[in-house]
C-alpha cells in the first residue's frame, strides 16, 4: 500500500507548507513552481530560492503559461543541476521533460519531481482579462465532484493521462473529495519518501481512489468524442484539412511553444524548404494560383511526422495559436494513433527508447509483402 | 539633425476617377482583371478568401477566375504583405510581371525588406490603397460576419471606429503621403539622380469617394506606363481625394498625439514598462509575424544564451526568485533595438500576441521617437538607406560626453 | 475515370535491390507502367517521410518506396527503419483522412524483375482507380 | 563561372535507337539554358565512345556532364573514369537510365520518348546541383590481428605473416593449438598424423613477423578498416595491457562443447564412466582407455547428438569422430562391444561413406534411437532408449562416451560487442552471407574463420582461414592507400541539436557525439553512405553527399511536371 503524506489543511495551503518545509529544511536549494505575476491572475514559472517569494507561489494554479518541461530542459541543457531542485509540474509537463531528456535536451538528475492528479488548466487567454479569477471557485467545485470543469482547455477536457507517471510525489486532487480539508501527497518513490521525512503532517498508508479516476477517465473519453464531432475532426479528409488550416499564418508559434519541438532551427524554417522561383513558377503554371507563404499543410503534417510519436497533448500549441486553430486536438489525435501503433506512451518511462531510434525485425511484417 | 519635412514631391495632381457602382472592391478588382487581360501583368499578388471559410491568404494568381474570391482590402491583416512578398521573391524574381496590391503599411514593410535585400522588386509593380484600418484578428476569427460588416461600413464615412485595432485608430500613414520620398532625403551616401523612387507605383485613393468612386493615380513612371498601356486616361482632378485625405490625416495626427501621450504615461518608467510585459510567455509570436524580423533564426532563440544551472541558481538566490522563461524583457528590448527604425506599425505583432500585450502600441511610441530623431520614415522611399547604414560627421554631437574641458582643467592644475 | 488518365507515380528505389530488380525487369522486357518515375537512393532508409509527403502534396498521385527484403539490406538494417517511417507516415495520413493508399512500400530483390513489374503494375492500377490526387488542383495547401 | 552542360544520348546500338525518338529529344533539350551541347552517339561505352566523350569534355570545356544511356549499374563507373581522365570531377556527371527502365519497358515509342525526356530533364536539373567531391586517400596499416590460436588462427597467421606484414596472434589460453591439440589424431581415413599441428605451431613461434600473445584477450577495438587500434589485456594480470595498430582482424575464436550436465538424462557428472568426447580423446591419446576401477571397458556406448535438440543444429563432426572412437576401441581392446546410438548419420565427405562401412564391418552395432535415458544399475550403466519404430529397448554397458554439440566459445557475445559485429540466432558470429560471403562481417576489415561462425571440421576451418587471408591480401596491400566512399553523410553543425538519434540508427558506429560542441560528428572513413541517419534526423542537420535533399527533390519535381 502506497505511503501518503497527509497534511490537515486545504490542499493549496498544504502544498505550500510542504514546499516551505523543503526550502527551509535545506532539502532543496530551489523550487520550480508557478508564481503570481500580477493581480489579474497571470502566473509564470519561477525558480524560487527564498521563503518570502514562496508566499507568492501558486503551485496548483490552473494555468500553463509555458510547458514546464521546456523550461526544465532549458535549465539543464548544458549540464545537470548539482544542487537539488524541486519542481512542481503537471503530468504532461513531466512527460515532455522526459521526452526531452531522452533526446539529450536536459537532465533529470537532482530533481525532486512533484506532480498532481491533474484537473486541467484554463486557456491562457482567460488570464488576460482576469476572467480566470472568477473561474477558480467553479474549477475546484467541479473537481471535488469529479467532473470536468467547464471552460478548461479542450485538450485538458479530453486528456486521459492526468495521473503522473514518473513523479516522486503526487498531490492528490481529482480523486479526493475533501481537498479543502486535507492535502494528500502520495510518495511514489524512495526519493519521495526521503524528502517527506520530518515534513509537517503524518505519513499514512492509503490507496488512490481508482474508481473516481476511472470514472473521470471515462467522462473525458466521452468528452473527447463530443469535442471531435464539434470540431468536425472525428472524420477528417483533404478538404476539411484545408479548411481547418486555412487561417494559418505560418507563424509556427505552435512548434515554438511545443515542448517536443526541440530543434535549434526547425527543418521547416531552414533554407532548404524555402521555395525557389522555379518551384513557384512550376506550381503557378500547374494550378493557376499558389498560396504564399506556401507549404502550410506540409509544415503541419511534417511536424506531426517529426514529433507525433512523442506528442503529450499538453495543449500549448492551441493556446498560442493567434487564429484559434485546434492544433492541439488534431495533433494529439494523430499522436494517439501513432503511439498506439508503436505501443509507445511518450514520457511514461525514461528507459523506453524513442520509436525512431529502434525497430523490431518481426514488426509490421505484412507491409511490403 | 533636422527633423522630417512634411512636404512631398511628385504627388500626382491628376489621375483617373473610376465610378464604383458595384462597390469599391468590385471596381478595384475590375481594374486588376483588366490589367491581366491586357497583359500588363502575368500574375497578381492579392489576398484571396479560402473557399468556404472566412480566412484570407495571400495568393499569387494567374487564373482570373480566382479573382472572384479575391479581396484587395480584407477586414484583417492575416499575413503581413511585406512578409508574404519576401517569401515570394527573396530567392530572386520569377520571369513574370507581378502586380502586388497592399495596404500602405504593408507596402512600407516591402520597401524596408527591399533595402534589406529580402525582397526583389525587379518584376513587381506595387499598388497601394487608402486604408481604413483593420479589425483585430482574434475578434474577426470569433465573429467574421459581424466584423466584416462593420469594416465595410468604414468606406463611406471613414470615421474611426472603436472596433478597429488600436494601432489603426492612431495610424496617420493610411494613404499615399507616407509612400513618397521627402525632398530632403537625409542621406549623404546616395546620389539623387532621377529621384523617382516612391514606395508604390500606383495608388488607389478611396478617401473622399464615399464608396462611390475610386481615385486611380500613377505614382512612379512605371505606374504611368502601365496606366497608359491600359488606356486609362489620368486627366481627372483628384481634389476631392486630396482635400479629404489631408483633412483625415490632420485629424488622425492630432488624435495620435493625444493617445500616444496617454499611452506614454501608462508605460513610462521601468516599473510600468515591466508591468506591460509581465504577462509575456516568451512565445516570440510578435517576432515571427513581424515583417521586419526576417532572420531565419532569431538571436534570442539561439542556444548561445543558455547558461549552466548554477548560474541560474545564483541569479535566483540574488533576487530570491528567478522567472522562467528567462529574459522576456531582454527579448523585447533587444528586438526593439534590432528593428524599431524600420517598424512600420502594422500591428500584426499585437494581433498575434496570445496574451493581448499592447506590443504594437508600445513599439509605435518608441519608433516614433527614434525615427524622428533620424529623420527617417521607414518605407517611404526606395533609395533612402536605413539610418544605421551611413553617418554624417557632424551629427548627434550633443550626445557626446563633454569631458575635454574637465580634463584640461585638471591638466592645468597639475601643471 | 477516363482511359487517358495516366497517374504520376514516384518510386524511391534502393540502389542494391529494387533498382537492380527494375533493371532486370527491363532486361527481360517485362511491361512496367510508364506512370512510374524512379528515383534512385542508396538505401530505402534514406527516404525521409518528408520526401514522400512533399511528393504527395506536390501532386504525385502515388508514391512507392522499394527496398531490399527484410534481412537482406545491403546496409544491414536500413529497410527496417524505412518500414517504421513508412507506417508512421501512413498512419498520419490515415488519421487525417488522406488516402494513405496512395503510399506504398514494397520489397523487391535484385533478382525479382517479374515481382517489380507486378508490384508496380498493381500499384499503378490501384492509383488509377483512386483517380487524381486532390492536392494537384488545390492552391490553398 | 557559367555552367556548360554537355548532354550525350547513347543509341546503344539498336537498343535505344529503335525504341526512342532520340532526335525529338535532342530537339526539345536544345532550348534549355546552361546546355552547351546535345549530341547522340552510337555506342558511348565503346573505346571510340569513351575517347569521343573525353575529347568533347575537353574541347567544349564542359563543367557538367549528363549521359543518357543504360543503367548506372552498367556503366556509371566507366563514364566516371572517363570524366576523371578528361579532367572533369566525376561527381559533376549524371548517368540517366533510359534503357533498362525506359526503352526496354515501354513498348509505345512516343510514350517511351516522353518518359526518356523526363528522365533526362531530371538528370540535367540534378547535375546542376551536384558538388564536386574529392576522392580521399587513407594510409593503411598492413598488419593483422588474429583472435584465437587454434588451427584456423595458426593457419591464417602463417599465410599472412611477411616482412611487410606483422601478424598479432592473440590466444586466451596459455598455449596455441586450440581444440585440435586435445585430439588423439585425425580421422584414420584422412591420415592419423597430428604432428603437422606441432610443426605449424613451431613455424609460428619461429616466425619473427608473428607476435604471439598467449593468455591474452582483446579488451577494446577502435577505428576502421585499415586503421584499427586494439587494446589487448593479459588475463594473468589486469594491469598488463598492450596497444597495437592493425589494418584488419580475423576472428578465429573456435568453439566450446555443450555441457551434457544440462541434459541430465545422460547422467554425465553423476554416473561414473560417463565421459564426453574430449575426455575420451585424451584417454586414447594417453593410450589408457580404462574405467574408474582401472579395468578396460567391456561394453561401450557411443551417444551422438547430445544437445542437438536443445541447440537446434547438427554439429557435423561428431558422427565421424564417434566412428573413429569405435574403430579405436575395436582395434585396441579385444572382445569389446561397441554400440553407436545415433539419430541421423552425417557423412559429408566423399570418402566418409566407405569409412563408415569399414567400421561397421568391424562389428560395431549401430542403433538409431532417441529418448535415451542413462541410469546407474548396480555395477553397470543401463541405457534405456526408443528406436524409431517406437520399440523400447535397454542395454547394459560399462562405459558411455557422449558427443556433445559444438557451441560458441565463451565470451563470444562480449567480443561481438567489442567488434560491433552481429551474432546469428545460434549465438555464433554471423557471416554477411552463409554461402556467398562466408568469411566477411558487416564491418569492413573484420573477417571470421573456423568454428567461430559455426561447427566445422578441420578441413573447412583451414579453407576458411585461407579465404579470409585472401580477402585481406587482396585489399590491404602494404604501401597502397585506401579510397573510402566519398558519397557519405556530413553534419551541418549549426542545425544539429544534439539529440543523437543518428547515433542510434547507424550500424557502422560511424557517428560519434562531440560533447564539447554538442553536435554529432560523422567519421567519413567508416560511413558507408546509406543515408539512414539523414532519414532519421528531424532537424535536417545531416547531408548525404551526392544524394542531398535538393538533388533528390529536384528529380521528384521534374517527375511531377
Amino acid at each position: 500500500m502506497p505511503k501518503v503524506l497527509k497534511i490537515k489543511k486545504g490542499v493549496e495551503e498544504g502544498i505550500n507548507d510542504f514546499l516551505k518545509f523543503l526550502l527551509e529544511s535545506g532539502k532543496v536549494k530551489g523550487i520550480f513552481t508557478l508564481k503570481k505575476t500580477n493581480e489579474n491572475g497571470a502566473v509564470s514559472y519561477s525558480l524560487i530560492t527564498h521563503l518570502d517569494e514562496l508566499k507568492k507561489a501558486v503551485p496548483l494554479f490552473p494555468l500553463m503559461p509555458v510547458n514546464a518541461g521546456k523550461v526544465l530542459s532549458a535549465f539543464t541543457l548544458l549540464e545537470a543541476t548539482k544542487d537539488t531542485v524541486a519542481a512542481v509540474l503537471r503530468p504532461c509537463e513531466i512527460r515532455s521533460f522526459i521526452e526531452l531528456v531522452k533526446r539529450f535536451q536536459g537532465s533529470m538528475e537532482n530533481f525532486l519531481l512533484i506532480s498532481l492528479t491533474c484537473g486541467g488548466v484554463f486557456p491562457l487567454k482567460s488570464a488576460v482579462n482576469g476572467e480566470v479569477k472568477k473561474l477558480l471557485p467553479i474549477y475546484w467545485e467541479s473537481i471535488k465532484k469529479g467532473n470536468i470543469s467547464s471552460n478548461i482547455r479542450p485538450t485538458c477536457q479530453t486528456c486521459e493521462h492526468f495521473i503522473p507517471y514518473q513523479a516522486d510525489m503526487t498531490i492528490a486532487i481529482v480523486e479526493k473529495k475533501n481537498t479543502d480539508k486535507e492535502c494528500n501527497i502520495f510518495l511514489n518513490t524512495d526519493k519521495g519518501e526521503n524528502f517527506a521525512k520530518e515534513a509537517p503532517g503524518d505519513i499514512v498508508f492509503e490507496e488512490m481512489d481508482t474508481n473516481e479516476i476511472t470514472e473521470l477517465k471515462n467522462k473525458r473519453k466521452t468528452q473527447k468524442k463530443k469535442l471531435y464531432e464539434e470540431l468536425g475532426i472525428e472524420k477528417l479528409e483533404f478538404k476539411t484539412l484545408i479548411k481547418i488550416f486555412s487561417a494559418c499564418l505560418s507563424c509556427h508559434a505552435c512548434s515554438h511553444a511545443c515542448p517536443i519541438c526541440y530543434c535549434t532551427l526547425c527543418d521547416f524554417e531552414s533554407k532548404i524548404f524555402e521555395y525557389k522561383p522555379s518551384s513557384y513558377n512550376m506550381e503557378l503554371n500547374q494550378k493557376g494560383g499558389i498560396r504564399v507563404p506556401p507549404g502550410t499543410l506540409f509544415f503541419h503534417i511534417g511536424r506531426m511526422v517529426h514529433m507525433g510519436v512523442s506528442c503529450v497533448g499538453c495543449g500549448m500549441c492551441s493556446d498560442v495559436c493567434p487564429v484559434n486553430i485546434p492544433v492541439s486536438m488534431i495533433f494529439s489525435m494523430v499522436g494517439d494513433s501513432l503511439q498506439k501503433m508503436f505501443e509507445y506512451l511518450p514520457g511514461k518511462d525514461i528507459e523506453e527508447s524513442i520509436p525512431f531510434g529502434t525497430f523490431k525485425t518481426e514488426e509490421f511484417a505484412e507491409i511490403g509483402e | 539633425m533636422s527633423t522630417v519635412q512634411n512636404e512631398f514631391f511628385k504627388k500626382p495632381k491628376k489621375g483617373a476617377v473610376l465610378h464604383a457602382e458595384g462597390g469599391i472592391h468590385k471596381a478595384i478588382l475590375d481594374f486588376l482583371r483588366k490589367s491581366l487581360e491586357k497583359k500588363c501583368f502575368d500574375a497578381l499578388f492579392i489576398p484571396v478568401k479560402v473557399h468556404d471559410t472566412d480566412s484570407y491568404v495571400w495568393v499569387l494568381l494567374k487564373d482570373k477566375s480566382l479573382l472572384n474570391e479575391a479581396n484587395p482590402l480584407p477586414p484583417v491583416i492575416s499575413v503581413q504583405g511585406g512578409r508574404a512578398l519576401s517569401t515570394l521573391t527573396k530567392h530572386g524574381e520569377m520571369n513574370l510581371q507581378i502586380a502586388a496590391i497592399m495596404r500602405p503599411c504593408e507596402i512600407r514593410a516591402v520597401i524596408e525588406l527591399f533595402k534589406l535585400k529580402q525582397v526583389s522588386l525587379n518584376n513587381i509593380t506595387l499598388i497601394s490603397i487608402d486604408c481604413p484600418g483593420a479589425m483585430p484578428l482574434s475578434d474577426y476569427i470569433s465573429n467574421p460576419k459581424e466584423m466584416a460588416k462593420r469594416f465595410n461600413n468604414l468606406f463611406e464615412t471613414w470615421e474611426e471606429n472603436e472596433s478597429l485595432r488600436p494601432i489603426c485608430i492612431i495610424c496617420h500613414r493610411f494613404s499615399l503621403s507616407s509612400l513618397l520620398p521627402s525632398i530632403s532625403r537625409q542621406s549623404a551616401s546616395v546620389e539623387l539622380e532621377g529621384i523617382d523612387s516612391p514606395a508604390s507605383d500606383i495608388h488607389i485613393g478611396l478617401v473622399g469617394g464615399n464608396g462611390e468612386k475610386i481615385f486611380l493615380m500613377p505614382v512612379s513612371s512605371k505606374g504611368e506606363e502601365i496606366l497608359e498601356k491600359l488606356e486609362i486616361a489620368t486627366e481627372d482632378s483628384l481634389e476631392d481625394w486630396e482635400i479629404k485625405e489631408k483633412e483625415l490625416r490632420d485629424k488622425k495626427e492630432n488624435k495620435r498625439k493625444k493617445i500616444l501621450q496617454e499611452l506614454k504615461a501608462k508605460i513610462e518608467g521601468p516599473k510600468k514598462f515591466v508591468a506591460v510585459f509581465d504577462q509575456c510567455i516568451n512565445c516570440h509570436n510578435c517576432m515571427r509575424v513581424c515583417p521586419i524580423c526576417y532572420c531565419r533564426q532569431c538571436y534570442f532563440d539561439s542556444k548561445t544564451l543558455r547558461l549552466s544551472p548554477e548560474v541560474y541558481l545564483t541569479r535566483a538566490k540574488e533576487r530570491k526568485s528567478l522567472r522562467f522563461p528567462l529574459d522576456t524583457l531582454l527579448f523585447h528590448l533587444g528586438r526593439m533595438s534590432h528593428m524599431v527604425l524600420s517598424c512600420v506599425s502594422c500591428g500584426v505583432c499585437e494581433d498575434a500576441c496570445p496574451m493581448n500585450i499592447p506590443i504594437a502600441q508600445v513599439f509605435c511610441i518608441v519608433a516614433d521617437q527614434v525615427q524622428k530623431s533620424f529623420g527617417y520614415v521607414p518605407g517611404r522611399d526606395r533609395r533612402e538607406p536605413p539610418p544605421l547604414r551611413f553617418f554624417q560627421e557632424d551629427e548627434f554631437q550633443e550626445v557626446e560626453m563633454q569631458y575635454k574641458k574637465t580634463i584640461s582643467r585638471e591638466e592645468t592644475q597639475n601643471a | 475515370m477516363n482511359k487517358e488518365y495516366n497517374p504520376k507515380i514516384i518510386g524511391f528505389l534502393c540502389n542494391w535491390c529494387a533498382y537492380t530488380g527494375a533493371d532486370l525487369a527491363g532486361v527481360s522486357r517485362l511491361n512496367v507502367p510508364s506512370s512510374l518515375k524512379a528515383v534512385r537512393v542508396m538505401c530505402s532508409g534514406r527516404v525521409n517521410p518528408l520526401f514522400v509527403l512533399k511528393a504527395f502534396l506536390g501532386g504525385a498521385d502515388g508514391v512507392i518506396i522499394m527496398g531490399c527484403h527484410p534481412g537482406d539490406c545491403h546496409y544491414q538494417k536500413g529497410n527496417y527503419y524505412a518500414r517504421r517511417r513508412f507506417v508512421l507516415l501512413q498512419k498520419v495520413f490515415e488519421t487525417l483522412g488522406l488516402d494513405f493508399e496512395r503510399l506504398a512500400l514494397s520489397w523487391v530483390s535484385a533478382s525479382e524483375g517479374p515481382r517489380f513489374a507486378r508490384v508496380t503494375t498493381e500499384f499503378s492500377e490501384k492509383i488509377k482507380k483512386l483517380g487524381p490526387n486532390p492536392a494537384k488542383e488545390e492552391i490553398f495547401l | 563561372m557559367s555552367k556548360k552542360i554537355g548532354v550525350y544520348i547513347c543509341e546503344c546500338g539498336p537498343n535505344i535507337r529503335d525504341r526512342i525518338n532520340i532526335d525529338e529529344i535532342l530537339e526539345n533539350l536544345s532550348s534549355i539554358e546552361d546546355i552547351k551541347v546535345v549530341k547522340k552517339y552510337p555506342l558511348l561505352c565503346s573505346n571510340e565512345g569513351k575517347k569521343f566523350l573525353a575529347d568533347e569534355i575537353k574541347n567544349e570545356e564542359l563543367t557538367h556532364l549528363v549521359i543518357a544511356a543504360c543503367s548506372p549499374k552498367e556503366h556509371e563507373i566507366t563514364f566516371m573514369n572517363v570524366c576523371e581522365k578528361a579532367g572533369l570531377n566525376p561527381y559533376l556527371f549524371q548517368l540517366v537510365n533510359i534503357r533498362e527502365q525506359c526503352a526496354w519497358i515501354i513498348s509505345n515509342k512516343e510514350e517511351a520518348t516522353r518518359m526518356a525526356t523526363k528522365y533526362i530533364r531530371a538528370g540535367i536539373n540534378r547535375v546542376l546541383l551536384h558538388k564536386p567531391l574529392q576522392k580521399k586517400e587513407l594510409e593503411c596499416n598492413p598488419n593483422v590481428l588474429i583472435i584465437g590460436g587454434g588451427i584456423a588462427g595458426i593457419e591464417a597467421s602463417l599465410s599472412l605473416a611477411s616482412p611487410e606484414r606483422k601478424v598479432y596472434l592473440v590466444e586466451k589460453t596459455s598455449v596455441l593449438g586450440g581444440k585440435v591439440r586435445k585430439l588423439s589424431g585425425l580421422l584414420p581415413h584422412q591420415g592419423m598424423d597430428l604432428t603437422f599441428l606441432q610443426k605449424k605451431i613451431k613455424e609460428v613461434e619461429n616466425n619473427e613477423n608473428i607476435v604471439v600473445l598467449t593468455s591474452s584477450e582483446v579488451e577494446n577495438v577502435r577505428g576502421f578498416f585499415g586503421n584499427f587500434e586494439i587494446v589487448i589485456k593479459s588475463n594473468r594480470n589486469d594491469l598488463e595491457q598492450k596497444e597495437i595498430k592493425v589494418g584488419a582482424i580475423i576472428v578465429a575464436t573456435g568453439f566450446s562443447l555443450f555441457d551434457p550436465k544440462e541434459t541430465p538424462q545422460y547422467g554425465y557428472g553423476t554416473i561414473e564412466n560417463v565421459v564426453n568426447a574430449l575426455e575420451f580423446e585424451e584417454m586414447i591419446a594417453s593410450d589408457k582407455i580404462l574405467l574408474k576401477n582401472g579395468k578396460p571397458p567391456k561394453t561401450v556406448a557411443l551417444i551422438h547428438c547430445v544437445g542437438r535438440k536443445e541447440k537446434g543444429y547438427c554439429s557435423k563432426v561428431c558422427c565421424l569422430y564417434s566412428l573413429k572412437f569405435a574403430q579405436f576401441l575395436k582395434d585396441k581392446l579385444s572382445d569389446v562391444n561397441v554400440f553407436e546410438f545415433y539419430s541421423d548419420l552425417c557423412l559429408p565427405h566423399k570418402s566418409d561413406q566407405d569409412y563408415f562401412e569399414e567400421v561397421k564391418k568391424k562389428g560395431v552395432n549401430f542403433i538409431k534411437a532417441n529418448e535415451i535415458q542413462i541410469k546407474k544399475s548396480n555395477s553397470n550403466i543401463n541405457i534405456e532408449y526408443k528406436t524409431i519404430t517406437e520399440k523400447k529397448g535397454s542395454l547394459s554397458v560399462d562405459m558411455v562416451v557422449l558427443s556433445p554439440a559444438i557451441i560458441p566459445a565463451e565470451n563470444t557475445e562480449k567480443l561481438a560487442k567489442i567488434l560491433n559485429i552481429p551474432l546469428d540466432e545460434t549465438g555464433f558470429f554471423k557471416e554477411i552471407h552463409e554461402k556467398l560471403d562466408p568469411v566477411s562481417t558487416p564491418i569492413e576489415g573484420i573477417y571470421i574463420a573456423g568454428c567461430a561462425s559455426g561447427p566445422k571440421n578441420i578441413l573447412e576451418s583451414v579453407i576458411q582461414s585461407q579465404a579470409a587471408c585472401g580477402k585481406i591480401l587482396s585489399c590491404l596491400i602494404p604501401g597502397k592507400k585506401l579510397e573510402p566512399e566519398v558519397r557519405v553523410s556530413e553534419i551541418v553543425e549549426e542545425f544539429c541539436t544534439g539529440c543523437q538519434t543518428c547515433l542510434s540508427v547507424c550500424f557502422y558506429s560511424a557517428i560519434s557525439f562531440d560533447e564539447f560542441k554538442g553536435v554529432s560528428v560523422v567519421n567519413e572513413a567508416i560511413c558507408r553512405g546509406c543515408g539512414n541517419c539523414v532519414g532519421s534526423c528531424p532537424s535536417g542537420a545531416i547531408r548525404l553527399k551526392h544524394f542531398t535533399y535538393p538533388q533528390l527533390y529536384r528529380e521528384v519535381l521534374e517527375a511531377l511536371r
